[in-house]
C-alpha cells in the first residue's frame, strides 16, 4: 500500500539527490585551476593554431567565466542529452561514447545480477535454515570472507591462472575475438558469451554471497517467530515451510539488498572491465581517469549517479507495493 | 476406570544452555483423560509450556526431550509419540493434537491471507472437501465471520487473531487441543469471551482440552481437573472442585491463599510464599518445595516421589497431605 | 523457548567488588568467532607497525633484479624495477592500515555524534540531520569517490577525507536508530526521572549500550576504507608514490606482472585485505552474539 | 494576577496534588488516530492511593506518564501542586522531580544493566542532595534496600541487576523511587511481569511503604482486584476517558457504568465457572476514541440516542462514588 504522502517523500529525496549529484558534476571541475583545453590537447595534439583554440573553448563552453552563466548552459547542455565533448576519443562527445560503452556494461551487471541474486537466494535459504550447524558455520564464513575480497584482486587471480595455467581454455581480455566484426551471427554471439563468462563469473562470485548472508540473516530471524513453530505444528511439510512461511517473509529484505547493492555491484563491474580489457563503462572510466578526459568523468559520474537514485526510488516504491504489512510513514 | 487419551510416562525435557542444563521436566508422569478439560497451573520456570511443546514434539535445540514416553490413544491403537518418525509425525500433528500459542499476535503468517494459512493445513494432510466451506465452518465456530478469509494478519485485532488461532486449530477436527496461555496477552473482557468460546467448541466437538496457563482463577474456571505444577513436576493433581477446596499440597494451599481477589480483605495484608524456586540446573532431592515449606522436615529430603501419593482420583507429592490446608483454615 | 531461571542471586552475590566492563570482555574473548577475528586483526596491526623494522630492504630500493621469484634472499621476490616485494609489503601493510584506522576515526566520530545527537533530540535538528544523511546514502559511493579523486590533489590525506566523508553517513544511521529504541526503554525514563541531566542521560545511561555497536561498525568501516583505497590506487588515482596495498596492486596491474607470472607480486596484498575482511566479520558476528546472548541472560 | 499566569500557576485545595484539567492526548499514526486521553479533567487527591484500572488502549499509562511530564500533552494543562508542569522554569523543575518518581511495569528493562544497584538506588539522591558524601549516600542506599528487603541492603550495592531475579529488581526499582522521600510516586503495573507468589509480596510491600512514608501513589493496572486491594480510591478509564470513579468496594460491589459492570463481570474468579454461552464478541480495538458521544456506547445494552450524541461528564451520583453515563445501573 502506498500513500501518496510516501510517495512525494520519497520523489523529493530521489530530486533533491540528483540536484547534489548535477551541483557536483558542475562545480568541482570549475574549482580545478587552470584551463584544461591548454593542458589536455596541447598535450594530446603538441601544437594547435590560437583560432583552433577558440573554436575548442567554444565547443568546451568554457569562453564565459561567469559561473552562473555556465550552469544555465550546463543545464541547457543537459537537457539536450549534451554532456560535452571527449577530450580522449575527440571529437566523439560524451554521449557517443557513453552509449557506445553502455551496451556491455548492461549486459555484464545484468546478467551476473541475475545469477547472483538467485544463487544468492537459493544459498541462503539452505544455509539460513540450517543455521546453527558446523557446516553452516563454515560456509558463512567463507562467505563473509569472499565479500570483503576486492573484486578486481579476484579478477587478476583469474586472469593469471586462465593465462598461464589453463591456457586457450577461456578467452582472458575483450569483449569479443578481434577478428571478427559484431554482427548477428552465431560466431560472434558465441564469442561474446565466451569472453563475458569469466568477468559475469567474478562479479558472481564476489557478489553472491552477501545476497546470501542477507538472505541467512533474515531467515535466522524468521526461525525465531511463532508463524514458524505454528506451521510446523500444523505438520506443514518442512520444504513447504522455508518456501511459504519463512524464506517468503525474508525474500522482502533481499530484494531490497539486490537494489541496494547495485551500486556497489557497478563499481565491482568497473573494476571487472578494467581488468579484462571489457569496453563497458568501467573501462571507459578508467581511460577518463587515467588521461584526465574531465568531461567524460563527469558524465559517467552523472549518468550512473542517476540511475542508481532511480533504482533507489523503484525499490522504494517496489517494497512497499509488495509488503501487506507496509504503512508507510 | 480411567480412560485416558494421552498418557506421558517418565517424561525429561532438558534445555542445554551455557550455565548448564536445565532439567525442564523432570521424570514426569501425567495422564490426560478422554473429553476433559485439564489446566497445567504454574509460575514460570514449572515446565508447564515445556509440557505443551513436548507432546508436539516441537521442542528445539537447545532443548531436547532425554528420555519418557508419549501414548496416544487412538481409536484404531496407541501411537507412541516419540517413536514415530518425522513424515509420520508431520502426519500425526494437527490431526490428532492441535494447538494454540500465546503470541496470538506473532502466530500468523504475516504475507499470507488468512485463507491461505487455512489451505496450508488441508494440502498439507492431503484433506479433501470443499476447502472454502470448511474455513467459513471453523471461522464461524470460533466467532468470527467468512469476511476474515480474505483478510491478512495485521488487519485484524489481537482477539480476533486468538480467535483466528483457534479455527486453525480446530479445522482438521484433532481429538486433543494444547492451549497454552492462550488468554494471557489479551484484555479481560476479551478473556473471558475467548475462554467461553473454548469452553462451548469443546462440548460440541466432543475434543480433550490441554489448557495451560499461570493463573489459577482462570484454570478453575473452565477445567475439570488440574494439575498444579513446581520445578518440572506436577505436584498435585485433582479435580478443580476438590482442589480448591481442600488442596493437599502446601503448595498449592499457599498459592491460593496468596491469590487477590475482588473479595480480600484490603486492610490485612496478603499472605505470601518466601523464597525462590529451586534451580533446575542442580539435580534435586526428595521434595522440590521443601526449601520454601513451613512444613519441611528432615523427611521431606528423602521422599521417593516415584510412586505418589494419590487421594480419591487426585495425586498428590507431599509426606504430609492436606496438612497445610488445614493450618491455613485454623488461623483463619 | 526456554524456560525462565531464576537466578539464585542471594548465593551468588559477590563481595568482592567487581565491574561489569571486566567481566563483560572476559565474556566477549569465551566467543570463538571474536576471538579470532580480534586475534587477525592484532596480527595485522603489529605488522603494520613493525613494518618498517622488520623490512629488510628500503621500499624504494631499486637495485636488485627484475622479476626475480621469492628465494631466501627475496622472501616474496621482486618486481618489474627490482623492489624487494616483501619490504614493499610489510611497510605497505603499515600505510593500508593507517589510512584504514584513520578514515575509521573520522567516520565513527562523526557517525556517532550526528547519530546521537539526531536519534536522542527528536525535531528539527534530527529532520535536517536525518534529511542530509538519506540523500547522501543514495549518492552511489565510488563513481562520486573516483570524481572527487579525479579533481583533488592525489595523496593520501586526500584518500583520508574522501573517504572519512563519504562514509559516517550510514554509521549515524545505525546509531540513530539504537539510540531511539533505547530512549524508549523504561530505565531511561527513570534515570529523567532521578534528576539527570539530558546529556547525562545519553552519555551514562545511553552511550555504554552503544558501544559493541560502534566497535563493530568501526572495525569495519576499516576494512572497507582499506578496499577502497586499493580500488581508488588501482583505478590510478590517490598517491601512486605511496607504499601500501593498493599501490602494490596498482603497479603490478600495470606492469603486466601476469605475463611475467609474478604471483609473489599480486597475491599476498589481495589476500591480506581478504583476511582482514574475514577477521573483521569474525570480530562483529561474534560481538554480536555475545551482546544477543548477553541480552538474553539478562532477561 | 492576568489570566496568562493563571493558566500556569493557582493555590491548590489543600488536598490535591496533581490536576488534570481538559488533557488531551492524541496519536497518529497512517490513517488511524488514537485518543490516548480524551479531553480528561480530573484531580487527585494528596496522600491517598489513587488506581486507574483499565483494558489495553485506554489510556492509563499515558494518563501515569503524563503526570509526570515525561509525556506532553497534545492539548490541556496537567498541574503539580498547583503549578503547570509544562511551564516549569528550571529550579522548579528539578522540585518537580525531586519530588516524583515511578515504578515500571518491566523490572527488566527499568533498570540499566551497566549500572550498578548503587548507582541505580542513589541516582535521586545524586541528582537533589548535592549536600551528600558517597559514603553517606552508601549508607542512605544501603538503608532503603533493607527497607524493602533486600537485606543486608549493603550486600547489594555493588552487584549488577543481571544477578537478580524479577522480584528482586522490582525490589531495587521500588527503592529507587522512593529513597528521594518523594511526594508523589506513579507505579505502572508493577506486578504483571512478575509470578502469583512474588505479586503479594511486592504488592505488601508497597502497602506498608505507602503507610510508613505518606506519599501519593497512582497505581495504574489492568487487574481490578490489586487495583480495589491497594487503593483508597479508584478510576476505571475507557478508550482515554474516566468513566467512574470512588471508592473502591463500592465500584466492585456495584458498579454503576455499565463497562465497569462488564470489566468486573468479566473478572476470572477462582472456581467460579465460564458457561459456554457468555460470548459477545466485543472487539473495542476498532474505535479509538475521539466519540463524540458515550466512548461504550457502541457495545452498551442499555444505549439511548443521547449517548450517541452528547458525552456523559463525570456526576457523583453517591456519596464517594461518581459516575459518567446517562443512565447508571442501579
Amino acid at each position: 500500500m502506498i500513500t501518496r504522502k510516501y510517495l512525494a517523500t520519497r520523489t523529493s529525496y530521489a530530486i533533491v539527490t540528483a540536484i547534489i549529484a548535477l551541483i557536483i558534476n558542475f562545480l568541482l571541475p570549475r574549482l580545478v585551476p587552470g584551463n584544461p583545453v591548454y593542458t589536455i590537447l596541447l598535450t594530446k595534439y603538441h601544437y594547435l593554431p590560437p583560432n583552433q583554440i577558440k573554436l575548442l573553448e567554444s565547443q568546451f563552453g568554457l569562453q564565459n567565466p561567469s559561473l552562473w552563466y555556465q550552469f544555465q548552459r550546463y543545464i541547457i547542455e543537459l537537457f539536450h542529452g549534451n554532456l560535452g565533448i571527449s577530450y580522449y576519443y575527440y571529437p566523439s562527445t560524451v554521449v557517443n561514447v557513453i552509449a557506445t560503452h553502455l551496451p556491455w556494461t548492461l549486459y555484464l551487471l545484468g546478467t551476473s545480477t541475475a545469477i547472483s541474486s538467485l544463487i544468492g537466494v537459493i544459498v541462503g535459504k539452505y544455509i539460513g535454515w540450517h543455521s546453527g550447524t558446523r557446516k553452516e558455520t563454515f560456509v558463512s564464513a567463507l562467505f563473509m570472507g569472499l565479500t570483503s575480497i576486492p573484486f578486481f584482486w579476484i579478477a587478476v587471480i583469474f586472469q593469471l591462472v586462465f593465462a598461464l595455467y589453463l591456457t586457450n581454455l577461456l578467452p582472458i581480455s575483450g569483449a569479443f575475438s578481434v577478428t571478427l566484426v559484431p554482427s548477428f551471427t552465431a560466431a560472434f554471439i558465441l564469442s561474446v558469451i565466451k569472453h563475458s563468462i569469466l568477468p559475469i563469473f567474478t562479479l558472481v562470485l564476489v557478489s553472491f554471497p552477501g545476497f546470501s548472508l542477507t538472505m541467512r540473516n533474515t531467515m535466522v530471524n524468521q526461525n525465531r517467530e511463532d508463524y514458524l513453530t505454528l506451521a510446523k505444528a500444523k505438520g506443514i511439510p518442512e520444504r513447504l515451510i522455508v518456501k511459504n512461511y519463512a524464506a517468503r517473509n525474508a525474500v522482502l529484505p533481499v530484494a531490497t539488498h539486490i537494489v541496494l547493492a547495485f551500486g556497489y555491484v557497478v563499481a565491482g563491474a568497473f573494476f571487472v572491465e578494467v581488468v579484462f580489457s571489457y569496453p563497458g563503462i568501467g573501462d571507459a572510466l578508467y581511460v577518463a581517469v587515467t588521461s584526465l578526459d574531465y568531461p567524460l568523468v563527469d558524465g559517467i559520474f552523472l549518468m550512473i549517479t542517476l540511475t542508481v537514485i532511480i533504482a533507489n526510488f523503484i525499490s522504494d516504491i517496489l517494497y512497499a507495493y509488495l509488503d501487506p504489512r507496509v504503512e508507510l510513514r | 476406570m480411567s480412560f485416558p487419551i494421552l498418557s506421558i510416562r517418565k517424561l525429561n525435557t532438558v534445555f542445554h544452555t551455557p550455565s548448564g542444563d536445565v532439567n525442564a521436566l523432570r521424570d514426569l508422569s501425567l495422564e490426560v483423560e478422554r473429553g476433559e478439560v485439564l489446566a497445567i497451573v504454574g509460575e514460570s520456570g514449572s515446565g508447564k509450556s515445556t509440557l505443551g511443546f513436548s507432546i508436539l514434539r516441537l521442542i528445539d535445540s537447545p532443548g531436547e526431550i532425554v528420555s519418557g514416553s508419549i501414548t496416544y490413544h487412538d481409536k484404531d491403537g496407541d501411537v507412541s509419540i516419540l517413536d514415530l518418525s518425522l513424515p509420520k509425525l508431520r502426519e500425526f500433528r494437527w490431526v490428532n493434537i492441535s494447538m494454540i500459542f500465546q503470541s496470538a499476535m506473532n502466530v500468523l503468517n504475516p504475507v499470507a491471507r488468512i485463507e491461505r494459512q487455512f489451505i496450508d493445513t488441508f494440502e498439507a494432510h492431503n484433506l479433501g472437501g470443499d476447502y472454502q466451506a470448511r474455513i467459513e465452518k471453523y471461522l464461524q465456530i470460533a466467532g468470527l465471520g467468512k469476511q476474515v478469509k480474505k483478510m491478512y494478519p495485521h488487519e485484524l485485532s489481537g482477539g480476533m487473531k486468538q480467535r483466528v488461532s483457534i479455527a486453525l486449530a480446530l479445522s482438521c477436527e484433532p481429538s486433543v487441543l494444547i492451549a497454552d496461555e492462550p488468554t494471557t496477552a489479551l484484555d479481560v473482557v476479551v478473556q473471558k469471551e475467548i475462554l467461553s468460546s473454548i469452553i462451548k467448541i469443546k462440548e460440541e466437538l466432543n475434543l480433550t482440552v490441554m489448557f495451560i496457563t499461570h493463573d489459577l482463577s482462570v484454570a478453575s474456571s473452565i477445567a475439570d481437573r488440574l494439575a498444579i505444577f513446581y520445578a518440572g513436576r506436577p505436584v498435585e493433581v485433582g479435580s478443580a472442585e476438590k482442589l480448591l477446596k481442600s488442596p493437599q499440597h502446601p503448595y498449592t494451599a499457599m498459592l491460593l491463599s496468596s491469590m487477590i481477589s475482588l473479595n480480600t480483605n484490603r486492610d490485612a495484608f496478603l499472605k505470601t510464599m518466601g523464597g525462590t524456586p529451586p534451580d533446575l540446573r542442580k539435580p534435586i532431592q526428595g521434595c522440590s518445595f521443601m526449601s520454601r515449606c513451613p512444613l519441611a522436615e528432615p523427611a521431606c529430603g528423602t521422599y521417593d516421589l516415584s510412586p505418589g501419593k494419590s487421594y480419591g482420583e487426585g495425586y498428590v507429592e507431599c509426606i504430609h497431605p492436606g496438612r497445610m490446608a488445614r493450618e491455613v483454615e485454623a488461623v483463619d | 523457548m526456554l524456560p525462565e531461571l531464576e537466578p539464585l542471586a542471594s548465593k551468588s552475590l559477590k563481595t568482592k567488588k567487581q565491574t561489569d566492563e571486566d567481566s563483560f570482555i572476559r565474556g566477549a574473548l569465551g566467543n570463538r568467532k571474536f576471538l579470532s577475528g580480534l586475534i587477525i586483526l592484532l596480527a595485522f596491526t603489529l605488522l603494520g607497525i613493525l613494518g618498517p623494522f622488520i623490512a629488510p630492504y628500503s621500499p624504494y630500493n631499486t637495485s636488485f633484479q627484475s622479476w626475480l621469484p621469492p628465494s631466501s634472499a627475496h622472501l616474496l621476490g621482486t618486481d618489474y624495477i627490482g623492489h624487494d616485494v616483501y619490504s614493499w609489503f610489510v611497510i605497505g601493510t603499515g600505510t593500508s592500515l593507517f589510512v584504514g584506522a584513520t578514515v575509521s576515526l573520522i567516520t565513527t566520530f562523526l557517525g556517532t555524534a550526528v547519530g546521537l545527537i539526531s536519534g536522542y533530540y527528536s525535531g528539527a535538528i534530527d529532520n535536517i540531520l536525518m534529511r542530509t544523511v538519506d540523500v547522501l546514502l543514495i549518492i552511489p559511493t565510488f563513481p562520486l569517490l573516483v570524481i572527487l579523486a579525479v579533481y583533488l590533489p592525489p595523496t593520501n590525506t586526500t584518500t583520508i577525507l574522501i573517504l572519512g566523508m563519504l562514509s559516517w553517513p550510514f554509521m549515524s544511521r545505525v546509531i540513530r536508530s539504537q539510540v531511539l529504541t533505547l530512549k524508549e526503554r523504561p530505565f531511561v525514563n527513570a534515570a529523567k526521572l532521578s534528576g539527570y541531566s539530558g546529556s547525562k542521560v545519553l552519555f551514562k545511561e545511553i552511550f555504554p549500550h552503544l558501544l559493541p555497536l560502534i566497535i563493530i561498525n568501526a572495525v569495519y568501516v576499516v576494512v572497507g576504507a582499506i578496499v577502497a583505497q586499493a580500488g581508488l590506487a588501482f583505478f590510478g588515482l590517490g598517491d601512486l608514490s605511496s607504499v601500501n596495498w593498493g599501490t602494490s596492486l596498482y603497479w603490478a596491474q600495470s606492469s603486466d606482472a601476469i605475463v611475467y607470472n609474478a604471483w609473489w607480486w599480486i597475491v599476498p596484498p589481495g589476500l591480506s585485505i581478504a583476511l582482514i575482511g574475514i577477521a573483521a566479520n569474525l570480530f562483529g558476528t561474534g560481538l554480536n552474539e555475545y551482546v544477543g546472548q548477553r541480552s538474553g541472560e539478562v532477561r | 494576577m492576568n489570566r496568562r499566569q493563571r493558566a500556569e500557576e493557582y493555590a491548590p485545595p489543600p488536598d490535591e496534588i496533581i490536576s488534570f484539567r481538559n488533557v488531551n492526548k492524541i496519536y497518529k499514526s497512517g490513517h488511524s488516530t488514537n485518543y490516548a486521553m480524551d479531553d480528561i479533567s480530573f484531580s487527585i487527591t494528596k496522600g491517598k492511593t489513587l488506581s486507574i484500572v483499565g483494558e489495553s488502549g485506554s489510556g492509563k499509562t499515558t494518563f501515569g506518564l503524563a503526570s509526570l511530564g515525561l509525556l506532553e500533552p497534545t492539548s490541556g494543562h496537567i498541574y503539580f501542586q498547583g503549578k503547570n508542569i509544562s511551564k516549569l522554569n528550571k529550579s522548579q523543575q528539578r522540585d518537580f522531580r525531586s519530588k516524583t518518581h515511578m515504578i515500571f511495569q518491566d523490572p527488566y528493562s527499568s533498570l540499566n544493566p551497566y549500572d550498578s544497584i548503587f548507582t541505580t538506588v542513589s541516582a535521586p539522591l545524586e541528582s537533589f542532595q548535592k549536600g551528600l558524601s558517597r559514603s553517606e549516600r552508601r549508607g542512605r542506599a544501603a538503608e532503603m534496600l533493607d527497607k524493602v528487603g533486600l537485606s543486608p541492603g549493603i550486600e547489594f550495592l555493588d552487584i549488577y541487576p543481571k544477578s537478580l531475579s524479577g522480584g528482586q529488581r522490582q525490589r531495587v526499582a521500588i527503592a529507587r523511587s522512593l529513597i528521594n522521600d518523594p511526594e508523589f510516586v506513579v507505579a505502572d503495573e508493577p506486578t504483571s511481569m512478575l509470578d502469583v507468589s512474588i505479586t503479594s509480596t511486592v504488592i505488601n510491600l508497597m502497602k506498608s511503604l505507602k503507610n510508613e512514608l505518606n506519599f501519593t501513589m497512582l497505581y495504574i493496572s489492568h487487574e481490578i482486584a490489586t487495583s480495589r486491594y491497594i487503593a483508597d480510591d479508584m478510576a476505571v478509564m475507557n478508550l482515554g476517558r474516566i468513566v467512574e470513579y470512588g471508592n473502591p468496594d463500592e465500584i466492585t460491589k456495584s458498579p454503576k457504568h455499565p463497562y465497569t459492570d462488564l470489566l468486573i463481570r468479566s473478572y476470572p474468579r477462582a472456581g467460579v465457572r465460564i458457561l459456554p454461552g457468555e460470548e459477545r464478541h466485543t472487539d473495542y480495538n476498532v474505535y479509538n476514541g475521539g466519540i463524540k458521544g458515550c466512548t461504550f456506547a457502541h457495545t452498551c445494552p442499555f444505549k439511548t440516542s443521547e449517548c450517541e450524541t452528547t458525552k456523559p461528564e463525570l456526576r457523583k451520583i453517591s456519596h464517594e462514588h461518581w459516575v459518567a453515563c446517562f443512565h447508571p445501573i442501579n
